[in-house]
């Protein structure tokens, strides 16, 4: 056992100190009827060496976006990660520690916060962040219940159909349990019109949330919607996506009150979906009401500048069941990697990527849609990904054909809007090359003689 | 090495037109960004953002790491959050391209052997929890708590049962009434009594038809395991009620005995503690819950199942309260947890319980004898101390105490938690430190509580900063840097 | 560019200070006639992403031990590295630092060289260990450059010829501008006898190096060599392997003046031939004569215990020509790494290490000596590699073959032994598995079978 | 965070039967290890090696890189050593599995990528020096010098040339005598002018054709490029000599001017230098060397080489001088060599040597005002300051100002180096650093040189040890730790 460090004779010796004659007296406090009386029926030790052989051969019978080309996309985006990020987040001091409740010995940690809430009220034009929240999803799910504080509106949420249908079944869960409606706005041509948004809308309305670009990959008009929110007394919050604000406008510049996101394209792997980052930043009149973590600064007892942990009456562990959510573990370690990566792509860097995504994915959407078999869903402005239709309809059948090709091609919508069953949703980042889309083309015109030769 | 010159923010080290990362020219034919984004939408100005070069990034970064304690550096006795070893070989193996490089959208057939590991380690965690359900997708304890009282609630609806309240004795984590006020519940506090158990009266007094869940911590927050707890499970189901456990102290138990053997309905883990998934300066952490059999319809979607060979994600189930994470949930963190599991087997998780349990026990027979433990001379994995008469005789702090400490070297214990406690210390050493760490600890303990009060007020002497001002910034909050001298 | 730091306004105060009008007139001092009056020809700069696309096609190119079963030796081996060795030896502060010429800011790269040092001597039962050398090889031939010093013979140097057939190239060439004579040793049945040696032994020999296990795998009775070597006056000298000691009597014990090693098992990557670690440890008589650097205790002016380089005086940059030798950057991160491995192996993992190679590798020996085509090539003693005779002589051919099958079966000996141009090295390290084992057995049994109907 | 309570050596932490890893059991039929080995062979006792567990393994070494000023967090600016930003994708580059996984006795077919790495590597190399002629196989620097110096021996031989005698300025650095012995030569020394120049009069008073070999340093050790270097040259080569240029200043120079173009018959790099390599603690570095057409024949083997599309090593160049280093050489090394070269292109390294010298230069004359600097106004990327103005006004050294900048965060420049100059501080800022950096550098310099002798001499104040006894320490050398309080 390579962690332990107790040999037999500091055993007898601890025990001599504790004043017991066995390690198995100390367990007496357990009533022996609630005792388990056998060995754990789990597989037996391995040593790094086997553990190592072992797990590279579970990790190989995965397919990688490494062994693969990558097209996926629906909130999980193959980004090129910077080396400078594994690098520092990697150091034992960052990720062995835990929350900085001692600001004496955690001044990195908190440094580092502070600077990651400034830095995504850079990036969103938003007041304040917190610290990070657990993922895109419960982010949402977080800014409702936070509008329904904020407004004293708990009857009613209004989200776009648009809205990531993960995210959306989060929010239905969240709201279940305490009785608020949940309103989705239909969506038309792949976005929702302010006027859709106004007829569900209404003064009991704690808030609108739609996304930004949304589940689509398609651009709002979120300025309008939010305008729609407002009118109605409604707090306007937006999920957006944070590589896509390289080039596109900030939420706070279009006017959101809450504005939260999936910030895994910033610096963190993809990992089948976590552990990941969730951003919330909202106006400055709403922080005693936010959820999560928040780094402050202030001067020490020498009058210098440091920071600590702040606002924690919102908390559970100050607040117990008056707090303003019950997290406490949040995400701190990917907070830490969106800001190396933030800092080392500085607003250029950002820029550049935002630029290539867009390039690259509306080079891909023209190759793709130029194919007889597909063309695009709708006719709405993106950024980086974008609704497909497939003619044949064999979606699924396409997207494990093109998985064992090496293409991972798309993002069947069917499990979420059926009604566009024959739709898949296509990812290209800044990573992709243009022979990469060259292939995919290519295979997809393959795929596409192949259907018209089988369903002749 | 620290370099204390460094005392900068990132966004003063910025300057105009240094910039850091730029990318190359688009390989494919460039189409006219205006003519595809409406106006509405284009940014028309340059993101406020700073410019800085590589090698400041690398610098700044690094520096800021050198100005944490970490387990990777120091004795981290933080009570409750079991900062134990957190193993090279897990990080090591949790970065594989299969498990780090793969998106949350790949087929299953793409997948099989990162949904292997993951079934595998839901038949882990139900054959520790002695507890048959199993999801793997809540993102830290606190939202384990969440979804499981989520899933009592519809497993309730499901049987047309309206219960409003929610248990939590006095001595419970802040996430536990905080979960059950979010999951639509009324929380009621019940008394511990002075052996720190649950006081049976008062949870008798408060045991009605219209309790849903009584959320017990066992051990429990003292560190003490609660022998009361079958009784208190029997009582709670007779009266139609759920029992949640508070995992978060498994790692005293490991082996030895099971929420559902001691009359759990529903638990969740905390991976980042029991199985040593680093914390990460704050997270993250994972939050796996297991249930019982009946409460296993309503558990969040997807689990992994088997269907012979092939592993898949089981969407259809119908009972179920849908989702409280996006995506599988927090995989990396899961990873480790198996490799961890994997690692010990099942005669090293048992002693890792030995272990934590001996361990705590030896410093509290080191301690107690100039901090007393007023909840008796033995403890699982960890104890509660309490500075209390130190404050009355000469006006010391527990926080006085664990400011000292840091001028030692170690990291504080966590304090004022559980509130049961006045001046309390909560000290948990974890299995993997030795015998010599904890002696230089207790003697440094011992040291301290004999320094002068003056002394200790001011403490920490050695650290860079001392005793930041938290009111003011509460009071008026700076919580963003900003261009003019704002910050 | 992105590790520049100054902007246009930069350049210009600094040109100011300076009193310079431009960056070219600062290179006035290169006379125009000897400039290069065109850019370089070469490729144009790439950006991370793009180098990454780039670096990461041509190591695909490379088939990796992880996507073939490695069973090759001969001086590197795919022994297992620990993770510990890579997290820490990662950190920015070990391997962006240099020789630490500053002892108050170098204490952490001291105190490991001096534990380093101590560790050698462990392992090895010697007296003293320098800091380390660049390789195996070249530490052989500063082994016979300080044998020629210590004993004021200059003539000739013996080797045996079972001593890695590069090293003895270094060597050769190393004496080539000395006019000393290499004496070579032949072997017999794959080791060289006492005898042998002694035959070629004499008064004007200043060592007698040989290797441990040689490089054939088999071990020879090097105390009995060493023996020869005292009585004619020589210093003898080996070159070990260090995983091997976790089982056989260390050099120290069997009588070594000076041991020398390929530390590339201690916790270093196979990269396809370095950087390595020269291993380098001596009796305490001749730490005078030494090369490399050597860190040293002391105390500083508030009388605490500290390291600095010691000994400066026997080194280049104090002593020039006269130095013992012109080493000057050497190893170091791969001693850190070395340090690491065998605090973390302890002398439990060493010898679990070295018994399992031997295990693997007698149980790969007898069965691949059970097939028709193939056997030992000799009887001799082995610890992890051994020979193996291919009847049909078609050595080439079918190791070609097995790294097309993904075995990477063996080493050939025909390039440095023509006598043994039927014969192959195969190494087996603690990381093969029985199934991997079996698995090239079976290769080969097939390739018998082939074999035996294509000559039919 | 460093730990400053652990002053321990690894050994001290080490516990009889505490042990870290434990290997699993053979999967093998084992068989008896006696009835194998011989009782000659097989050690008899325990290896006396410290027990420690993982955890304490890990706090160990990271608190001991703690304790080192490093490039990642200082300003570094060790005059010759180039101590540049090491950038972290080419650490990330160079352990691709296809680079640091593969054996050196693989097949050259299954070799194909990093051989093509090395060609093209080699190529550039010889493009940057203006030499045909490359090896990639020496290991460091000072191995190039050897390896070149005796492909230069080998070259006469073949000519039947006997040539004693290698001339070095003596403001070379010692490797370059130190090698020219290891390869059979005699030295001679060669006095620099007052300019900082090689003295031309004495130069050609020992040019005679036993001469084999000048080596030359240019830009040499003072920062300044010798104009005379062709001049010397042509001289040289009227006898019949060599001329060997020592390419550790390369940095100054990349794309500005060629060794092959000025005179050089032969070079070596340091790509931990020049490429930024990182200097890992006193290495790994690697030291590649370029020749002219004359020479190359006698280069080690093997070189890389290409026919058609395939790319194999060649072995079969009868003149060679055989090898200096095992297998092919510090491949990880050359690997970020080539990274960082295709990272900057023929404009980026262009640019690297402007950046170094405009920003040696800026610090120049910073610095001037107050620390003289001989050799004048301008320098390459590097310049030699001297205290020896205020040694003799109030017994100030360069090594009290070198340890006294150890406490304002900056490294201290080389000290003592080149030794023509008196008390001189030798400064190479290189051209990864800010103006920001230089500008707090000069100023810290300038207070420093105000301060008082007294508090110099005690310099440095706030590190953890101060002025190690040097002088004890290599009379009575203790080299290793000792168990019985021998250490
Ligand atoms: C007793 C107890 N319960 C619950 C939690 C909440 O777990 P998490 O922080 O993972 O959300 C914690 C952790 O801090 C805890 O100590
Ligand atoms: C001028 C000069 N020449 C030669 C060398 C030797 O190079 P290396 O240390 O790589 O052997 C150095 C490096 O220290 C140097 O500065």
């Amino acid at each position: 056992m390579p962690y332990f460090f107790n040999t037999e004779d500091d055993i007898q010796a601890m025990l001599d100190s504790i004043g017991a004659a066995s390690i198995a007296e100390l367990f007496e406090q357990v009533p022996e009827s609630l005792r388990l009386n056998r060995p754990l029926n789990l597989p037996a030790a391995m040593g790094e060496l086997e553990l190592t052989q072992h797990m590279t051969g579970l990790s190989n019978r995965n397919q990688s976006a490494g062994d693969s080309i990558c097209f996926l996309g629906g909130g999980s985006y193959d980004h090129f990660i910077p080396a400078v990020v594994d690098a520092l987040a990697s150091r034992g001091e960052f990720y062995t520690s835990y929350t900085p409740y001692q600001p004496e010995v955690s001044q990195g940690n908190l440094q580092a916060m502070f600077e990651y809430q400034t830095l995504i009220c850079q990036l969103t034009g938003m007041d304040v962040s917190n610290a990070s929240l657990y993922d895109g999803g419960s982010a949402v799910a977080e800014a409702a219940l936070m509008s329904m504080t904020v407004t004293k509106r708990h009857d009613k949420i209004v989200v776009a159909s648009t809205l990531h249908p993960e995210f959306r079944q989060i929010l239905a869960t969240y709201l279940a349990c305490l009785g608020t409606e949940l309103v989705v706005v239909e969506s038309e041509n792949g976005i929702v019109t302010p006027q859709a948004v106004a007829q569900a809308t209404d003064d009991k309305t704690a808030c609108v949330i739609v996304q930004y670009p949304n589940f689509f990959g398609a651009i709002e008009d979120a300025a309008a919607i939010g305008k729609v929110a407002r009118e109605a007394g409604a707090l306007f919050v937006m999920s957006f996506d944070p590589i896509s604000l390289g080039l596109l406008k900030r939420p706070g510049d279009l006017g959101a009150d809450i504005a939260v996101a999936e910030g895994q394209g910033l610096g963190t792997p993809m990992s089948f979906g976590g552990p990941y980052l969730g951003i919330m930043a909202c106006k400055e009149q709403f922080v005693r009401r936010m959820p999560g973590r928040i780094a402050g600064q202030t001067k020490d007892a020498r009058g210098r500048r440091c920071w600590v942990l702040t606002l924690q009456t919102r908390e559970q562990h100050i607040r117990r069941d008056k707090a303003t959510s019950n997290i406490c573990t949040n995400q701190g370690l990917f907070a830490l990697r969106a800001s190396i990566y933030l800092s080392v792509m500085g607003p250029h860097g950002l820029r550049d990527a935002a630029h290539l995504c867009f390039q690259k994915a509306h080079y891909a959407a023209q190759q793709i849609a130029a194919l007889d078999r597909f063309q695009l869903a709708w006719n709405q402005p993106f950024l980086k990904e974008f609704v497909v239709q497939d003619q044949s309809g064999q979606v699924q059948e396409l997207l494990d054909d093109a998985t064992e090709h090496g293409y991972l091609a798309g993002v069947s919508l069917a499990p979420w809007y059926p009604e566009l069953a024959d739709c898949f949703l296509v990812a290209v980042t800044e990573r992709r090359t243009k022979d990469q889309i060259d292939s995919l083309t290519q295979y997809l015109a393959q795929a596409s003689k192949l259907e018209t030769v089988s369903h002749a | 090495m620290r370099n204390l010159q460094a005392s900068k923010l990132i966004f003063e080290l910025s300057k105009k037109g240094r910039g850091s990362v730029r990318l190359p020219a688009a390989d494919v034919p460039e189409t006219d960004v205006r003519q595809h984004l409406p106006a509405y939408a284009l940014a028309d100005k340059e993101l406020p953002m700073p410019e800085v070069a590589e090698p400041d990034v690398i610098r700044h970064f690094t520096n800021l790491s050198t100005m944490n304690m970490s387990v990777d550096t120091h004795f981290y006795p933080l009570g409750s959050c079991t900062m134990k070893y957190n193993s090279k070989r897990n990080e090591r193996l949790a970065s594989l391209p299969g498990f780090l490089n793969v998106h949350p959208y790949q087929s299953e057939k793409s997948m099989q052997g990162l949904l292997q590991l993951l079934f595998e380690l839901q038949e882990y965690l139900c054959e520790i929890s002695g507890l048959p359900g199993v999801s793997l997708q809540p993102a830290a304890g606190a939202q384990g708590e969440l979804a499981a009282l989520m899933t009592a609630a519809a497993y309730f609806r499901s049987k047309g049962d309206k219960r409003t309240k929610v248990l939590t004795p006095d001595s419970a984590h802040g996430t536990n009434p905080a979960s059950a006020q979010m999951a639509g519940f009324n929380t009621v506090t019940i008394k511990s009594n002075q052996d720190g158990f649950v006081d049976m009266e008062h949870f008798r007094a408060n045991l009605s038809d219209d309790v849903a869940v009584f959320m017990i911590t066992n051990p429990n927050t003292l560190g003490l395991f609660d022998k009361q707890v079958h009784q208190i499970a029997e009582e709670v189901h007779q009266v139609g009620g759920l029992i949640y456990l508070d995992g978060a102290n498994m790692n005293a138990i490991l082996g030895i005995t099971r929420p559902g053997d001691f009359g759990a309905d529903m638990m969740h883990y905390n991976p980042h503690k029991t199985f040593s998934g680093p914390h990460g300066g704050g997270g993250p952490g994972a939050g796996p819950i297991c249930v019982s059999q009946e409460l296993e319809p309503f558990l969040p979607s997807p689990v992994v199942a088997k269907d012979g060979d092939h592993y898949y994600l089981d969407y259809d189930r119908p009972q179920s309260i849908g989702r409280v994470r996006s995506f599988f949930g927090n995989v990396g963190v899961l990873v480790r947890a198996y490799a961890y599991i994997r690692t010990h087997g099942p005669d090293g998780l048992k002693k890792v319980s030995e272990h934590a349990v001996l361990n705590a026990n030896y410093l509290l027979s080191k301690v107690k004898h100039f901090l007393p433990v007023p909840h008796g001379d033995r403890c699982m994995h960890e104890f509660v101390c309490t500075a209390s008469t130190l404050k009355k005789e000469k006006g010391v702090t527990a926080m006085d105490i664990a400011k000292r400490l840091l001028d030692f070297g170690f990291h504080a214990p966590t304090v004022y938690f559980p509130l049961v406690v006045p001046e309390c210390m909560m000290i948990e050493p974890t299995e993997t430190e030795s015998k010599e760490t904890l002696d230089a600890f207790a003697q440094m303990l011992f040291k301290i509580t004999d320094e002068s009060a003056e002394l200790l007020h001011e403490a920490p002497h050695t650290t860079t900063i001392r005793r930041p001002d938290e009111v003011t910034a509460a009071r008026e909050p700076i919580v963003k840097w900003q261009p003019t001298g704002g910050a």
